[in-house]
């Protein structure tokens, strides 16, 4: 167990001091969001409508910029092997490397979303319901992403071909995601949406970083 | 059963069909040339290198 | 008395064989140098000792024990030390040394002491990307005095690193066989260890 | 019993014996497959000729499906028994696989256009078998990317099996999704309950398929064989 904790802290520690990278996936995200009432028009009803979905999808495509870094720097240094090496099961290096993606990547998406809330004219009462589906459907683009990072390693175009793999993948979250707004509108109540998605999370978290980590063994081997 | 000229121009509907039915021969048929093809090319240049290295039955 | 073996290991890299019917073994104390062409599979006969990679055929044993049945039991075993620094330029040199030590939490020497027997103490706190290619060497190589374990794993440890450092290098293996240890290690330099085997590698047929 | 066939020799052999047989009935089920599905079946009353394309549709959806899972097990075979055919067969299904899904697309669109009067919908049917289409052709872009073989494989193998899990909720997922938004009465597929005499033209056009399958499977899986062959030895050359 410490040695899990020393190996967060090196995360962390890491992503902190280049934390330029954060920033530009906060960036990507706003900007994407942005351009969308230049593509449709400034029509606020219009925008409150599809404002949910683009903001999913930005954040989705956001993610993916950060994703093929996950591995990629201990890959390229040797320090992979290291790690396979080390006491620490590689299944937890997997779950510390996503956990410190997800803070420093799915945790500001969701911070930064409010300001686009208001920028795309969500209407508020469904602003509670959306915060909840990011908070519960980033972590799972970390995972999935974290298997897909996997298994670029050493490829060529790693980066597109990582969006190929992983973003048919996300289509159930983006699902259940948005439909929470609409269900929230419609009155039907976005409960069985949120389980949905909790449920995507809770098997994501039981699979991926096994799948992870063998993905992991094959490319130091 | 039908009666064969209206089958065989389908009236109004022989624009969607037949493209179906071309549009399948083609791609099932075009997949069936590329893999032979490919076999063939493969195989020929397996025989050209197991000339190459004549006593090389070992291994098969 | 620990014994370190490998019995007529065949191994295969992307298609191509680079090893086979390799044999080893070494004892408490011992060295085994490898010596061979570019290719002939030193790196690649450290790495399936490491556990990196499994060999094909033949299995290599730890007192008996084939070492991927537990290779988290093999993993508290060894220090590797492969080709690659696996130094983070963002992090200063005590960061990267203590992360190592930390990580596999044995008891070996501390950071500090580590970085002074390979002579870079007074680097402790500078980041590590404004390091030299052999201090960040040496900056690896604190991982195997750090880590306590018995069996070194060193994959040419001299690159890059002037005389002194490694004559201290040779000092460090001596110091470990002399206590009980073992190493493997490949080289294309003579390091002259007091007490070491040899096995030289051919290309494969 | 696996590892008797596992011998690439052994293979070759049984599979040039087996593959006249497939090819012979094959054409037999496609020549009386089309002639049902072209000529001697009855015009629904509600889709008129289009139900034709149906002949070609619904096997080729089944296929697409079928391919997927027959990739799932190969992968999990290699996998899990390092066995070197089965990954072959992974690797020579998916090509076969995405032909028949871009086929489910392709005419589900042109049945789509005189039924619904669009060529696509976001119909949750259409939806989903677009996504396998998107994961077969991950699965061929993964596999290429490595310059070494063998990683490709075991990388490959490790996502057709993420993908094969995910598809069940994927399929549920859109079906929800489009519910949500339009009522499902008018885009059913399926239509009306099937006529027999439909029946027999659309059997006979999925056994044609499922014996294209197996023919082309193997003869996909020979030429893997002998690549690999021709790969050792062209490493052979250069060691020596």
């Amino acid at each position: 167990m410490n040695a899990v904790s020393v190996l967060f802290r090196r995360e962390m520690r890491l992503a902190m001091r280049q934390s330029a990278d954060s920033v530009m996936v906060i960036a990507f995200f706003v900007i994407a969001v942005v351009l969308f009432p230049f593509g449709v028009g400034p029509e606020p009803n219009m925008l409150a409508r599809i404002g949910p979905g683009v903001i999913w999808v930005a954040a989705l495509l956001a993610a993916m910029l950060s994703m093929d870094r996950m591995f990629m720097g201990d890959y390229e240094d040797g320090s992979l092997e290291l790690l396979v090496l080390s006491p620490v099961a590689l299944e937890f290096v997997v779950l510390v490397k996503v956990l410190a993606h997800w803070l420093t990547t799915g945790l500001p998406l969701i911070v930064t979303a409010p300001l686009l809330f208001v920028m795309m004219n969500v209407p508020t009462e469904i602003w509670p319901v959306l915060l909840m589906t990011l908070l519960l459907g980033t972590p799972v683009l970390s995972l999935l992403g974290s298997v897909g990072a996997a298994l670029v390693l050493g490829a060529r175009r790693g980066g597109v071909l990582l969006s190929l793999l992983v973003l048919p993948l996300l289509i159930p979250v983006l699902i259940f995601a948005v439909g929470s707004g609409d269900a929230v509108l419609y009155g039907t109540g976005a409960k069985a949406n949120l389980m949905l998605l909790g449920g995507v999370l809770l098997g994501s978290l039981a699979l991926t970083p096994w799948a992870a980590a063998q993905a992991l063994r094959e490319a130091v081997a | 059963m039908n009666n064969t000229e209206t089958i065989l121009s389908m009236t109004k509907h022989a624009g969607y069909v037949w493209p179906s039915y071309g549009i399948a021969a083609l791609v099932l048929v075009g997949l069936v040339v590329l893999s032979l093809r490919a076999l063939k090319r493969t195989r020929a240049e397996l025989e050209r290198i197991e000339a190459q290295m004549p006593r090389d039955k070992d291994e098969a | 008395m620990a014994v370190f073996s490998g019995h007529n290991i065949d191994c295969v890299r992307g298609e191509r064989q680079v090893l086979s019917g390799a044999t080893f073994s070494l004892e408490s104390g011992a060295a085994l140098v490898l010596r061979g062409a570019n290719g002939s599979g030193k790196s690649t006969l450290l790495r399936l000792m490491a556990g990196l990679m499994r060999p094909v055929a033949g299995a290599i044993t730890w007192d008996g024990e084939d070492i991927a049945d537990d290779p988290h039991e093999h993993n508290r075993r060894i220090a590797y030390i492969g080709h690659a620094d696996a130094v983070k330029p963002a992090l200063s040199v005590t960061e990267n040394v203590s992360f190592w030590s930390e990580l596999s939490g044995a008891g070996g020497m501390r950071a500090t002491e580590a970085l002074t027997a390979l002579g870079i103490g007074h680097l402790a706190d500078l980041p590590a990307r404004y390091l030299s290619a052999g201090q960040r060497r040496r900056v690896t190589l604190t991982r195997m005095l750090t880590s306590g374990a018995p069996l070194w794993l060193l994959d040419e440890p001299t690159t890059a690193l002037d005389q002194d450092t490694s004559d201290a290098l040779r000092g460090l293996i001596d110091r470990h066989l002399a206590s009980g240890g073992m190493a493997v290690i490949s080289t294309h330099t003579d390091l002259g260890l007091a007490s070491s085997g040899l096995l030289t590698l051919g290309a494969a047929s | 019993m696996l590892h008797y066939f596992a011998n690439p020799t052994r293979f070759q052999r049984l599979s040039r014996r087996i593959e006249p047989w497939l090819l012979v009935a094959m054409i037999l089920c496609f020549a009386f497959g089309l002639y049902f599905a072209l000529f001697s079946s009855p015009v629904d009353y509600q889709q008129g000729h289009t139900v034709r394309i149906m002949y070609i549709h619904v096997p080729a959806a089944w296929m697409a499906l079928f391919c997927y899972t027959a990739m799932a097990v190969a992968a999990a075979v290699a996998m899990i028994w390092k066995h070197a055919l089965a990954d072959v067969a992974a690797k020579a299904t998916a090509p076969i696989g995405a032909v028949f899904t871009f086929l489910a697309l392709v005419t589900g669109s042109l049945w789509g256009k005189p039924m619904w009067g669009t060529w696509w919908v976001w119909d949750a049917r259409l939806t989903s078998v677009l996504v396998l289409f998107f994961l077969y052709l991950g699965y061929m872009a993964l596999r290429d990317a490595f310059d070494e073989p063998g990683r490709g494989a075991r990388a490959s193998a490790i996502l057709v099996l993420v993908g094969f899990v995910n598809v069940p909720i994927i399929k549920f997922s859109v079906d929800w999704w489009n519910t949500l938004h339009q009522p499902s009465s008018v885009l059913r597929m399926d239509g009306p309950t099937i006529h027999p005499d439909m029946l027999t033209p659309l059997f006979l056009m999925a056994a044609a398929f499922q014996l294209y399958y197996f023919w082309l499977v193997l003869v996909r899986i020979r030429r893997e064989l002998m690549a690999n062959r021709t790969r050792a030895l062209r490493h052979r050359q250069a060691a020596a």
